[in-house]
């Protein structure tokens, strides 16, 4: 199976969208169940990294995929992903079936391609589509704020990129990386530039502050389709191309790493304390989703992929669920106010199990897979001698625990005062949506506690590097 | 204030720009100044040589046939063959941003009014322009693999001789139900073609046919065809963008 | 100012008029004003193109930047300017 | 030379899209940035003396000294994309415009 299929079929269902507007979300169902089974059968039957030539020009000079761990991962989390945002959301995708299906193979895109202006494309194609996306929400001047960020920032991408280009003559990043490899001192003062123009370009879609100012008003009233796509799928592929370029391509260190360092810290601490200090769920969550990425991008930035992949994936999956139940809340009742919602679950259990579930992988509790992703970057971290950074994480994470677990009491406990309530705004709740949240939930959830047990059992005994190997080896040592 | 600390950053900005393009310090990789760039550390030399796969003797115009990439215009052969992968993106790209604007700009519209009702030889000039400027656009697809220009300004001009008849005309509406048929068969169609490419050669978007000698109007394999349906889509999206612009939503 | 050539001349004419024409685009009093700036800049960077034989993105630049592009950003005044004056 | 009119003219973009309040000028501000980084982009591509990359019956082999011609396929890409985002802009500002009656957005922060 050519993974070249991932971008082309979803891509052919948005030209026949357009054509044929009525069967739209039609073909949007197709291409993500589709998408969802090729991408299992690409792992199914992975054997080892390949490259992937289009046009019959060999790489450096034709376009080329990369297939290898790190990808694979991505291609089949994201498509996944994808396929359960649209089972839970399908019924906002009226108008944006085209727009959808091109996002679903920009995601793939992004995080397959092997070449540096190839993925420049992608990530625009996706941008754009974010955009739209977010046109959903009634005002639109996060939208164009956010346009103008954007583009801002992927110009900034491409001048690095061209700068690279000058600098070794060639776009493909196996190619630019043995090149470096091969010279005396790999981090040469020309390359400075280049890497903090591609820093910054990156750092919009991966809203590190303080590029990130974007996010606030685009997903503060997003609705479930909105947020849970933004914040799990085009987090997880904004961030694993984050992976790609600072942690394979360009190993860091000296004034540059230091610089990086900081602002993903500072991204991190300032962050935790927004998302503390809100009262509303969804601004509480899309600023934990921010300090997130500080924290997957510390990692990246500090040559630890595997655990800056695990906390990703622990986030992103986790984040899904947490966003569509709060989302699909806040229509319910007209307010997502963590004071108003008083016994929401008490009333929906269904609805409360994945929600539960999932923010107690992200604080961290044992046995789940966000308590494994966590100690495994704590003792990489350990392990190369550091100590303010593990530091920083594990008072943050308290804080994390502090609001979770805040926003969790008053959901479930049900006061006499906001039980009545909110049973009164909940009533149109329709009952098949739930069941499918709920159920999506519940699949998520088993799948976050069989992760969680399965990469403890042979934490730090794994000589894997990246996360399908770590699911191999462990499964086949059980 | 605000003012003055943009200033204050754009200038740090352009002098850390400035001073890391054109005074290098040290080390072994370095830019080179503006004119004195060599190719042959480039992949680009390559692409002018058509040596992708192999070492190949001196192109000549006329005179070599089945190169790996037939056309005379290297643009286009890296634009349709080395990189037509790039190309298929930024097809999306216009796809996608003019599938926004027709959500944004949607709805039940009509023209809107000009104060100045245009008259009888404006209206039929514009006509007659109009028909001259598709020819042009049209030649400009075909010649892609030949001269300057591709699918990319020729379908440019065709939407420019649809914004002709726009501007002069200002009861003029092209038929977007159309225009969506025409984007997504053109679109499908190049993906087919790539896929065509898949099964037959064994990579995405290869390039199937003949290359035939380098410099004649049939050659190149499928970049003419591939060039003609960019340039439809280019100009069916950028038409189709244009009459949300130049048309206001219908107050019920 | 003996390395000067004509060429050279043309180069410098080029980037400050293009320079000129986009502080006019940034800081004219009328809107209108700012959109023909953006179209001169346009053009001017289209001989640009061609000084440095790049005869394919000079017509693409030609056709697309300084004619759709300002096509559009007109009609977007011309709708602002009719629903400024039903209101 | 037209290199570092092309990096002042990006510069430029720049700090109107840091200043701008009007809708319309900020999208001539990304206009103006892009414009700048394509100039600059063509710039990197020039070899002094070299003639544009197209086989003619003139020019009619691959072994003259042509200027890269990938910088200029990259920014036929580049600008198509301007286009497309230039087009879904002016459009959002349309609306907004439609929404709020005015194109400035500190105007539009009141209403």
């Amino acid at each position: 199976m050519n993974p070249i299929l991932l971008i082309a079929v979803p891509l052919l269902a948005a030209l026949f969208a357009v054509a044929f507007k009525k069967i739209g979300r039609v073909l949007l169902g197709m291409a993500a169940v589709f998408n969802f089974a090729a991408a299992l059968m690409i792992t199914i039957w992975y054997v080892e990294p390949q490259v992937i030539v289009i046009g019959g020009f060999r790489p450096p000079f034709g376009v080329s995929l990369v297939l290898d761990g790190y990808s694979l991962t991505g291609v089949l989390l994201l498509n996944a992903i994808f396929a359960l945002i649209m089972l839970m959301s399908f019924r906002h995708t009226s108008k944006l079936a085209a727009v959808l299906s091109i996002t679903l193979a920009a995601l793939n895109g992004m995080v397959l391609t092997g070449d540096l202006f190839n993925l420049f494309v992608f990530m625009e194609i996706g941008a754009i589509a974010a955009y739209i996306i977010t046109t959903a929400n009634r005002d639109l001047r996060h939208t164009f704020n956010y346009l103008i960020v954007g583009s801002l920032g992927s110009g900034l991408f491409l001048f690095g990129v061209i700068l690279l280009y000058t600098l070794f003559g060639t776009l493909n990043m196996g190619d630019m990386q043995s090149k470096m490899a091969a010279s005396p001192a790999p981090m040469q003062q020309a390359l400075i530039l280049p890497l903090v123009l591609l820093f910054a370009g990156l750092a919009v879609e991966t809203k590190l502050i303080p590029f990130g100012g974007w996010v606030r008003g685009v997903l503060k009233d997003a609705n479930p389709l909105t947020g849970s796509l933004i914040v799990s799928a085009y987090a997880f592929a904004a961030l694993l191309v984050f992976g790609r370029i600072f942690g394979e391509m360009f190993v860091l260190s000296g004034a540059l790493l230091t610089a990086f360092t900081i602002v993903a810290a500072a991204t991190l601490v300032l962050a935790e304390a927004s998302a503390f200090s809100r009262r509303t769920l969804r601004e509480t969550l899309l600023y934990s989703s921010i300090a997130q990425s500080g924290l997957v991008v510390l990692l990246f930035l500090n040559h630890m992929a595997l655990p800056a992949v695990l906390v990703l994936i622990s986030n992103v999956v986790s984040k899904l669920i947490l966003f569509t139940v709060s989302g699909q809340l806040a229509e319910a009742c007209g307010t997502d106010e963590t004071d108003r919602l008083q016994g929401a679950f008490f009333r929906y259990p269904l609805l409360g199990v994945g929600f539960t579930i999932a923010a107690l992988s992200l604080i961290g509790i044992p046995l789940f897979f966000g308590f494994s992703a966590k100690l495994n970057a704590l003792s990489a971290l350990f392990g190369q001698g550091n100590w303010i950074l593990p530091a920083v994480i594990l008072l943050m994470g308290v804080v994390e625990g502090v609001y979770y677990i805040r926003i969790l009491s008053a959901l479930w406990h049900a006061g006499q005062e906001g039980e009545t309530s909110a049973k009164d705004k909940l009533a149109q709740f329709p009952p098949v949506r739930q069941a499918v949240t709920g159920i999506v939930g519940l699949v998520i959830a088993l799948l976050i506690v069989s992760a969680g047990i399965v990469t403890l059992s042979s934490f730090g005994t794994s000589g894997a590097n990246d996360f399908i190997t770590l699911i191999r080896q462990s499964l086949g040592g059980m | 204030m605000k003012k003055f600390i943009s200033l204050l950053l754009i200038a740090c900005l352009g002098a850390f720009i400035f001073i890391s393009l054109y005074f290098p310090g040290g080390g072994t990789l370095a830019f080179p100044y503006y004119g004195d760039v060599d190719l042959n550390g480039r992949v680009s030399q390559a692409y002018i040589d058509k040596s992708v796969n192999g070492p190949n003797d001196v192109v000549v115009y006329g005179e070599s046939t089945d190169e790996e990439s037939g056309s005379a215009n290297m643009v286009t052969s890296i634009v349709v063959d080395y990189r037509s992968f790039d190309t298929l993106g930024e097809v999306t790209v216009l796809l996608v941003s003019t599938l926004g604007v027709g959500i944004l700009l949607g709805g039940k519209r009509k023209r809107l009014e000009y104060k100045h009702a245009p008259n009888f030889i404006l209206k039929h000039g514009a006509r007659l322009t109009f028909g001259l400027l598709v020819v042009f656009g049209v030649y400009m697809f075909a010649h892609g693999h030949l001269t300057p220009g591709g699918g990319f300004p020729g379908g440019s001009i065709i939407a420019a001789a649809i914004l002709l008849l726009y501007l002069a005309d200002d009861e003029f509406r092209v038929k977007l139900a159309g225009i969506k048929i025409a984007e997504g068969t053109a679109g499908s169609l190049y993906v087919i073609i790539g896929l065509a490419g898949l099964a037959t050669g064994g990579y995405f978007l290869y390039n199937f046919l003949p290359n035939g000698t380098v410099g004649k109007l049939f050659s190149a394999g499928i970049i003419p065809i591939v060039y003609a349906l960019i340039g439809l889509k280019v100009g069916s999206e950028i038409s189709g963008a244009i009459d949300g612009f130049a048309t206001e939503e219908v107050a019920e | 100012m003996t390395a000067m050539n004509v060429s050279d001349i043309i180069e410098i004419v080029i980037g400050v008029l293009m320079t000129l024409f986009a502080v006019v685009t940034l800081f004219s009093r009328k809107i209108f004003t700012a959109v023909i700036g953006l179209s001169i800049i346009s053009l001017v960077a289209v001989v640009a193109f061609i000084m440095m034989q790049a005869p394919d993105v000079a017509i693409t630049e030609a056709v697309i930047g300084s004619g759709l592009v300002t096509a559009l950003f007109v009609f977007t005044l011309h709708a602002g300017k009719e629903e400024g004056e039903k209101k | 030379m037209i290199q570092y009119f092309s990096i002042v003219l990006l510069l430029i973009g720049i700090y109107g899209l840091l200043t701008q309040k009007h809708t319309i000028r900020l999208v001539a501000a990304l206009n103006i940035f892009e414009i700048g980084l394509n100039v600059f982009i063509i710039s990197v591509g020039y070899v002094r003396g070299g003639i544009a990359p197209i086989l003619t019956s003139q020019a009619n082999t691959s072994a003259l000294l042509y200027v890269d011609p990938l910088p200029q396929a990259l920014v036929l890409t580049s600008i198509v994309i301007g286009v497309g985002i230039t087009a879904l802009a002016l459009a959002l500002a349309r609306r907004m415009y439609k929404t709020y009656g005015t194109y400035n957005l500190d105007e539009m922060e009141g209403k």
